[in-house]
């Protein structure tokens, strides 16, 4: 029996692990947050012995029976991939940041905070914890696109804090409302007891904001690129792996529970948003000199079929969503890992700089190529079964309309090729002459993540399998209309 | 007209008149002058409501207290050339606004509240004051105890040090 | 036998091992790789024939799992259903892509990146297997979009060359267009079936409104345009030819770009219901057919005659199953899969041995390199429609259908087949026959070379006569030989070959007696340029202002711009601290009087 | 009403003073007249009997406590004023607007 | 009477004893008995907090929340006080000024369970006057400066208090307490009452700082020493807050419709929050940004006032956590200052201090957080109370400003964060002797780690704990 809670404490005494080894080395550091984020992984296997990944809710310890705990976690089928996804990215991370010179034990250990309050957020079944966790998880990246960052860091930094941070001030309104309205603070009985909500359609606008400023989807997504262009290469991580997936999460997890019926009737600006996402982040995309931009938009289009396949309200659809969104959640942190550590080398992301490197670093540039076809929905990789899905049931759910957002799917392609035929094909650029190839300490993360972006591609019902009774479950009540 | 309504109106045309000059008079002796008349005054209505040792108390205070005060202003205010001490007024819209108004809204807000003429005063001797103090109102005794202690502590620490 | 075929999954599989064990392994094989990536295509063609020897077009092994589907069963599936038409398929894929890697063997010997060469290969067999035997829309379109990607990496196998890096972009990009038409036509046919399935999309086909029928057949027909480089989007086949020649080969020539035509004749139930679709296919087969043949005829390039040449052969197959004949348009797939891949292979030999793509700096060398010449000639013959060879028996019973679909298109292919004829003379004389331009010594390759143009000589020749055969093994009829057809394109193909031969003798006539058009067939038409124009530069523009003029200056400014409001704000507001404690005094008696006249004003009850 | 009119009126010519004299000796005078007249419609009101059944005494004695309250004011007052006088040599409180933003 | 006034007398003695102590010039021996006496007070306060509410003598409330609330006010300030010994030590009149301080922390707790117009009045004196002087004993021209300038606006709002008073005492007077005039006075809300209403509630605003009656807290606390300004910015609003409640909403003026209170409040709150949001944007120094986000808090707080009762403990809560917040921040100013002898006051001075004393900067932002009201610090739990309350009372638009002000919040918060995290220290760092101040620094700390106690504990306990200490009933 292995305590749910200790998602949460194993990452944070691995924060404090780091600190502590930091007095005496920075490496012991390294090594401390590595075993702990691994850590986190083995606790995240035990638990599916409990069933944690066969759509089984597991529960947490409830401390302080009596009072009003808001300390109420659990494992369900919903939350259960993208804990997977963050245990994967929690050592991804940190192998990224092995490099990290500068106060490396706090770098660390601000990594594990951020992965305690992601997974706290997964967690919670607790309207009040998840805000807690929710707002938490953006102290840790704060610091570490501020301090670690690149050139405009303080003010992308700034930019990333206040722009989410008001997504969630909004959210938090429509929180305080339904609580005191419905006067529980446990998510599952505030679903229950929707009804004594006055005006659902405004807690659930309320709630959206903030997700939809998480997700990023348009036209509340321009902190994400300054973000992720400045962020060092594990925030990037980290914020393109899970922290976007927070948008699509409480979605599902609460504006549509706690208003299906008004998610239903304005599920078509959903479409909406989604569609236009889709179209405009590729679109923008292909005009980046930016490489770590380039990549940063591409998410903009990819949450893009997220909202598309939420639009459609129907279980496959939020199948779909769930699909992009753990696909993303490996693919993109691939990206900006290579992109990470080409700039680690050259010290530049501009795309015009570059040339052949697939000449000079071989196992870079075949990671890039192999990035880029599963970033443009490449059947047998992870991209493909969520994007495919999602228009299917897109059309299912809009008609023709969907065919308006085809392009995009053109538009990715054009994109990520354009991205490899610059930078790794093409005449060899004489400046990185010299360049060194990934070593075999690189190519752990590279491997790990592609070995990921393969499995889900051949065998996506490891994801959908947990989450569906969930899924159809919430696709039943918004049927029900109430 | 009676000699109560007499009074009064003496003793309010003398306030009054004491006020306005206080709050004008560029002079500083007129000012202290005023403002002395303006006192005096406000002790004449309490002895003549009845209500003697506030009368006294005003008077010693006060008369303490504006002595001083006086003999600060000569030696403070800023002279002109010639050197007559001179008080300078910026009369200005906002705050003629700010006085009338508040005035126009208290005054109509008292309006009809309160009785024309002052048929009863206050008869209290020394004694009950005592037995008040130490009885009902011993708390704000206090208050006034702890009032006095930051007064003193308060003038001791900024007139009692050097300019350090 | 029978153990082995009710393995479906294996042929896919096989392959995609190998292709692993060969990127993976490739550095320690060394000069042993092709061995792993020879037996990825021999598999696949026992398995073919072993299919095929069973001797039935029904469905002989399938077999599928749940894949999209949370929970139980959604029609989300992918399996294996294999009949006759797969088994044909997977023979065709099977023997082409051995040969192919026979070939390469010698043709790419020294080349750097073998491994990456040859995986690409064995993935690109293991696609096209899945795409063949695939049960239903989901795995054909999987397998359609992975022989694509395989396509893209192998035309940009010389990726520092920017020409073959641009090529592979437009190659992916041009065909994901038509996938993006057959993704719609499959969400079509989800929301009208609720099953991908060939099974279940074709039972309930019928009952299907016409127009739902109709759309989705366009659509699906999109896709098929795109793979099979037909008119408007044959644009990227040419430029395909920067891949190694074995590649065109094999992927651009043989068995990729013909999986448009599987398409359609795999969903046949579905298009025959269609008359609309059916027209439109005819159409766009003959436009295609007639003009890349007539752009053929400018070429210089001899890659790229028989890249205009494939695309023009995939009209006829268009045009064919547009007249409703798809036994015939698979037919003359398989004949083409063999007399094209042999001349690909010979271009290659020929390339091999005089290290140019160019026309002009050959000549000749059929004596120089008799095996390649010999059975270049064959497929050229073949090729051009000349009795018996395969070419002749498909391309009559092309003919003929197309001719009882009306006399108009009929015409217009007969003109196509006798340009046909034209451009093989002229490039034949051009490569093989008067004296050498070039400055090389020319000479043929090895026996790895030589062994697959002898073998496919043999089926350029033999393989009409196994029409029947073939048709039934696929389970659709076969006209017997229609002789008036026989015998006018025999004449056409003589003729055409004659003007061809004279042609070619004199230099360069048509760009002296119309250079402009002469051009504009040189250049395929014009489209690359038409494309450029009103699709590239357009779309480049439009991103660019959608970043910097939306984006930055909009979307962002915005969001920016409230920081800036919040500080004018703050700007107003703090100008009341003056510092004149009496204006402070002021605010604080204003406070109070505007408080109570607020509250007299609430008093009266607001 | 009388009372009232008086009191209040010279409250506010007071408060006018605060507000618009540039001496800070002048202000502190102010200030004496807003208070006594506050302290006189105080005592006054209570005078006139509308509050109900007042004990003896406690009028005066809140009387009293007002008056030290007011004084103390005075007194602190004057200290700072003392302290300005020393430290920038005059009174003038509209010389004194280095602290504003 | 005495468990009522008991602690303020403890304290009250302490601060005695200090002035005696500074005649024979004992000046750390005076702090400490300062501090002693508010420890005393503090123990005391709590202690009776588990008493059920009592009114002794009509004058005092005492029991549950509201000797709570004293024992809070003693004993934050207490620790201020322990984090100010060495300037004080060092101060001319050092113990003097420990002394008013001592005496300002008393009064300021009887403001905060006076249960009688006068002691009000005279508390709130009380409090202003030790303010005048405190504020000034910076011995700087600035300070001097915005000491007098406090004063002439103090002087306007007793008056105006005076003047309520007058017309309440007045028409229905003889006694001060609420008790008796809530009684005569009956539910009448003629045009008297609500005047002393209106300039009862100009005068409490005025102590609390907001606008428009804010203008001496600016000047005031960016000139104050730092260690008195931690005291004057949080401890008196607490106080005020809790008075407040029980004047305008729970007893003389209960009887008032409640949308006095709420347009009155309501007002004032959201000027007050617009204006310390969007003025706070614009400052470089440190404390004056400081004093501006003061305004601003004090709007979160009158948002709980204008909703009234419903609201007391949630403000009370709200409150208290500013006031450990702010004297952090405060105390820190005096810090940076011991570690920077040249630092020029401004935020951009704080560069790379991050890295000089970790401890403190973290500490820092940990209290600017909370400022923020970020959740896992005790802000947050006062903000998500007081716009719960706003909220459920209907009123889910004043909360959102407030919420959406609290963003805005973090322009100016986050760049002190950003001074000390992200920007490296200047090249001329050691400009003058720095010695840190010890005191001072783990006076922050410990108020920080605080902050994060009561903001992380609820999580798992549940917020009754924390409530208990605020609860008036």
């Amino acid at each position: 029996m292995i305590a749910v809670d200790l998602l949460v404490v194993v990452p944070l005494l691995g924060a404090l692990a780091c600190l502590l080894a930091g007095r005496f080395s920075a490496h012991g550091a390294r090594w401390v947050a590595l075993v702990f984020t691994l850590g986190f992984g083995g606790v995240l296997v035990s638990l599916a012995s409990e069933g944690a990944f066969s759509g089984q809710v597991v529960e947490g310890i409830r401390i302080a029976q009596d009072t009003v705990p808001f300390w109420d976690v659990r494992v369900d089928g919903l939350s259960a991939p993208l804990l997977a996804l963050t245990a994967l990215l929690g050592p991804v991370a940190v192998m990224a940041s092995w490099g990290v010179a500068d106060r490396a034990p706090v770098h660390h250990a601000l990594l594990l905070g951020l992965q305690a309050a992601v997974a706290g957020v997964f967690l919670a079944a607790d309207v009040v914890l998840f805000y807690v966790f929710w707002e938490a998880v953006l102290i840790p990246m704060y610091f570490l696109i501020g301090v670690w960052g690149h050139e405009h860091r303080r003010h992308a930094s700034m930019k990333f804090f206040v722009y989410t941070f008001a997504g969630s001030a909004v959210m938090l309104a429509g929180i305080l409302i339904a609580i005191f309205t419905i006067g529980a603070t446990s998510i599952d009985s505030l679903a229950a007891g929707r009804v004594a909500l006055g005006d659902p359609m405004l807690v659930f606008w309320l709630l959206a904001a903030g997700m939809l400023v998480k997700l990023p989807a348009f036209p509340v997504h321009t902190w994400l690129p300054d973000a992720h262009v400045e962020a060092p290469t594990a925030g990037s991580i980290m914020l393109a792996g899970v922290l976007l997936k927070m948008g699509g999460y409480g979605l599902l997890r609460l504006a549509i529970p706690i208003a299906p019926s008004s998610f239903a009737e304005v599920a078509w600006i959903f479409a909406l948003l989604g569609g236009v996402g889709i179209v405009y982040g590729a679109a923008v995309a292909l005009a980046q000199s930016d490489l770590k931009r380039l990549v940063a938009y591409s998410s903009v289009a990819h949450m893009g079929f997220v909202l598309l396949a939420l639009s459609t309200a129907t279980e496959r659809g939020f199948s779909a969503a769930v699909l992009v969104m753990v696909s993303h959640g490996v693919v993109a942190p691939l990206l900006f890992l290579l992109v990470g550590q080409l700039h680690d080398r050259t010290h530049t992301r501009e795309i015009a700089r570059f040339g052949g490197l697939g000449a000079l670093a071989p196992r870079w540039g075949i990671a890039l190529t192999f990035g880029a076809l599963a970033s443009l929905g490449l059947p047998g990789l992870s991209g493909f079964p969520g994007e495919f899905l999602t228009v299917l049931e897109g059309f299912g759910a809009w008609s023709w309309p969907v065919a308006l957002a085809t392009p995009g799917i053109v538009l990715a392609a054009a994109y990520n090729l354009r991205a490899v035929r610059e930078v790794v094909h093409g005449e060899v650029a004489g400046e990185w002459a010299g360049i060194r190839d990934l070593s075999a300490g690189d190519l752990v993360p590279v491997l790990v993540l592609a070995a990921a972006i393969v499995t889900l591609g051949v065998w996506p019902r490891l994801v959908i399998g947990m989450a569906g009774d969930i899924l159809g479950a919430l696709s039943a009540v918004i049927g029900t209309g109430v | 007209m009676s000699i109560e309504s007499v009074v009064f109106s003496v003793l309010g045309v003398i306030a009054v008149a004491g006020g306005v000059i206080t709050v004008f008079a560029r002079d500083v002796m007129r000012m202290a002058i005023g403002l002395g008349a303006f006192l005096v005054a406000v002790t004449g209505f309490f002895v003549y409501w009845g209500a003697a040792f506030l009368g006294v108390v005003q008077l010693f205070v006060y008369i303490g207290g504006v002595l001083v005060l006086m003999i600060f202003a000569i030696m403070l205010v800023h002279r002109t050339p010639e050197g007559s001490p001179v008080l300078e007024t910026r009369h200005d819209i906002a705050a003629l606004a700010v006085a009338g108004g508040l005035f126009f809204l208290v005054v109509t807000a008292l309006s009809g509240a309160v009785p024309d003429s002052i048929d009863q005063g206050i008869a209290s001797g020394t004694g009950e004051l005592a037995g008040v103090f130490l009885g009902p109102m011993l708390t704000h005794f206090e208050m006034g105890g702890v009032l006095l202690l930051a007064v003193l502590v308060a003038v001791v620490v900024i007139l009692g040090g050097d300019e350090g | 036998m029978g153990a082995l075929l009710a393995q479906g999954w294996s042929v896919v599989a096989v392959p995609l091992v190998l292709a692993v064990l060969v990127a993976v392994s490739g550095r320690a094989l060394g000069r042993f790789t092709p061995v792993p990536a020879l037996a990825a295509p021999g598999f696949v063609l026992a398995f073919g024939v072993t299919a095929l020897l069973e001797g039935s077009h029904a469905v002989m092994s399938a077999g599928s799992v749940e894949w999209l589907a949370a929970t139980g069963a959604n029609g989300l599936s992918v399996g294996w259903a294999i009949d006759g038409l797969s088994a044909v398929m997977l023979v065709v894929v099977g023997l082409v892509a051995s040969l192919v890697v026979l070939f390469s063997v010698g043709y790419m010997s020294g080349e750097g990146g073998l491994p990456r060469y040859y995986a690409a290969l064995c993935l690109f067999t293991a696609a096209m297997s899945m795409l063949v035997i695939a049960d239903g829309f989901i795995g054909l379109f999987i397998g359609w979009e992975l022989v694509g990607a395989c396509s893209y990496l192998l035309i940009g196998f010389w990726f520092t060359r920017p020409a073959a890096a641009s090529a592979a972009v437009k190659a992916f990009l041009t065909t994901r267009v038509g996938d993006v038409g057959l993704l719609l036509g499959l969400a079509v046919l989800w929301h009208e079936v609720g099953d991908l399935s060939y099974a279940a999309v074709f039972a309930a086909a019928p009952a299907l409104s016409l127009p739902v029928v109709t759309a989705a057949s366009l659509l699906l027909l999109v896709g098929a345009i795109g793979k099979s480089a037909q008119f408007p989007l044959q644009i990227w086949l040419p430029d395909a030819m920067e891949g190694p020649t074995p590649v065109s080969a094999l992927i651009h020539a043989a068995t990729m770009v013909a999986a448009g035509v599987f398409l359609i004749a795999r969903s046949w139930p579905l298009f025959s219901l269609s008359p609309d679709a059916l027209a439109v296919t005819l159409v766009i087969g003959g436009v295609t057919a007639v003009g890349a043949a007539a752009a053929a005829v400018a070429q210089s390039d001899i890659k790229k005659v028989l890249a205009y040449s494939t695309i023009s052969q995939l009209g006829f197959m268009f045009a064919a199953l547009g007249a409703g004949a798809w036994g015939a348009a698979m037919f003359h797939l398989v004949t083409h899969a063999a007399f094209k891949a042999l001349l690909f292979l010979g271009s290659g030999s020929v390339i091999h041995g005089c290290g140019t793509q160019e026309l002009e700096e050959m000549g000749g060398l059929f004596r120089k390199m008799p095996i390649t010449g010999v059975t270049w000639l064959i497929g050229a013959g073949a090729l051009a429609g000349l009795p018996p060879l395969a070419g002749f028996f498909s391309k009559d019973e092309v003919l003929h259908e197309v001719l009882g679909a009306g006399y108009a298109w009929a015409a217009i292919l007969f003109g196509a087949s006798l340009l046909t004829a034209f451009y093989v003379a002229r490039t034949t004389r051009l490569a093989f026959f008067d004296t050498y331009r070039g400055g090389g010594h020319p000479h043929e390759g090895g026996w790895s070379m030589r062994l697959p143009l002898l073998v496919l000589a043999v089926l350029a020749v033999g393989m009409g006569f196994a029409g029947a055969w073939i048709a039934q093994a696929y389970g659709a009829h076969h006209g017997a030989l229609d002789l008036r057809v026989a015998a006018g394109s025999t004449v056409l193909a003589l003729a055409g070959l004659l003007a061809g031969w004279k042609v070619a003798g004199v230099d360069d006539p048509a760009a002296s007696r119309a250079p402009g058009l002469a051009a504009l067939m040189r250049t395929g038409w014009g489209a690359d340029a038409l494309v450029d124009r009103a699709v590239l530069r357009p779309m480049a523009r439009i991103s660019r202002v959608l970043y910097e003029g939306v984006d930055r200056q909009v979307v962002d400014r915005v969001a920016e711009g409230t920081a800036t409001v919040a500080r004018g704000v703050g700007r107003a507001l703090t100008s009341l601290q003056s510092g004149d404690a009496q204006w402070y005094a002021t605010m604080l008696g204003a406070g109070a009087v505007a408080l109570l006249a607020l509250v007299s004003y609430v008093g009266r009850g607001l | 009403m009388s009372l009232v009119i008086i009191t209040v009126g010279l409250f506010c010519v007071g408060l006018y003073g605060v507000l618009t004299r540039r001496d800070l000796v002048a202000i502190l005078a102010s200030i004496e007249v807003m208070l006594g007249s506050a302290t006189l419609l105080l005592v006054g009101l209570a005078a006139a009997g509308t509050s109900v059944g007042a004990t003896e005494g406690s009028v005066e004695a809140t009387g009293v406590m007002v008056i030290v309250l007011a004084a103390a004011e005075a007194a602190v007052g004057l200290a700072l004023v003392i302290s300005v006088a020393r430290r920038f040599r005059t009174t003038r409180v509209d010389e004194l607007t280095e602290v504003k933003g | 009477m005495l468990v009522a006034f008991g602690p303020h007398v403890l304290v009250i003695a302490g601060a005695a004893l200090a002035v005696a102590l500074d005649a024979f010039d004992r000046r750390a021996l005076a702090v400490f008995a300062t501090v002693a006496g508010l420890v005393a007070g503090a123990v005391t306060a709590f202690v009776s907090s588990l008493r059920s509410p009592t009114i002794s003598g009509d004058v005092l409330l005492s029991g549950t929340g509201f000797s709570g609330t004293v024992g809070v006010i003693f004993a934050i300030a207490a620790v201020l006080m322990l984090g100010s010994w060495r300037p004080l030590s060092r101060a001319p009149f050092g113990g003097g000024l420990a002394a008013l301080a001592g005496v300002s922390v008393a009064a300021a707790g009887t403001v905060a369970v006076a249960a009688d117009l006068l002691v009000v009045l005279i508390g709130l004196e009380a409090m202003a006057l030790c303010a005048y002087a405190l504020v000034w004993s910076a011995r700087t021209a600035r300070s001097t400066e915005a000491a007098v300038k406090y004063f002439v606006q103090g002087a306007v709002a007793t008056g105006l208090f005076l003047l309520g008073l007058a017309i309440l005492f007045g028409l229905y007077g003889s006694s001060t307490s609420y008790v008796w005039v809530r009684g005569v006075m009956g539910t009448a809300a003629g045009p008297p009452v609500t005047t002393a209403f209106v300039l009862m509630a100009v005068a409490f605003a005025y102590k609390v700082g907001a606008f428009p009656f804010h203008s001496w807290a600016l000047d005031a606390f960016e000139t104050a020493p730092p260690h008195f300004a931690a005291l004057l910015a949080g401890v008196p609003k607490l106080a005020a807050v809790v008075a407040m409640i029980v004047l305008f909403s729970r007893s003389v003026f209960a009887g008032l419709p409640t949308d006095y209170q709420l347009w009155v409040f309501g007002s004032l709150a959201v000027l007050s929050v617009v204006f310390g949001a969007a003025g706070g944007l614009l400052q470089s120094s440190y404390t004056r940004m400081l004093a501006y986000s003061g305004v601003a808090q004090v709007g979160y707080a009158l948002v709980g006032v204008a909703i009234g009762a419903a609201a007391m403990t949630a403000a009370a809560l709200l409150v208290a956590a500013y006031a450990v917040a702010a004297g952090a921040v405060f105390l820190a100013a005096g810090a940076f200052r011991s570690v920077r002898p040249d630092w020029d006051g401004t935020i951009g001075g704080l560069a790379g201090l991050g890295k000089e004393r970790r401890l403190l900067a973290v500490s820092v932002a940990v209290a600017l957080f909370s400022l923020i009201g970020m959740p896992l610090t005790a802000g947050f739990w006062g903000k998500f109370l007081v716009f719960g309350v706003a909220v459920s009372a209907g009123y889910w638009w004043l909360a959102l400003i407030g919420i959406v002000a609290s963003v805005i919040s973090f322009g100016y918060y986050g760049s002190v964060m950003r001074a000390l995290f992200f920007e490296p220290s200047p090249a001329s760092a050691s400009g003058g002797e720095s010695d840190s101040d010890r005191g001072a620094e783990s006076a922050v700390v410990f108020l920080a780690f605080v902050l994060l106690a009561v903001g992380v504990a609820p999580l798992v306990a549940g917020l009754e704990p924390v409530l208990r200490l605020f609860s008036f009933t």
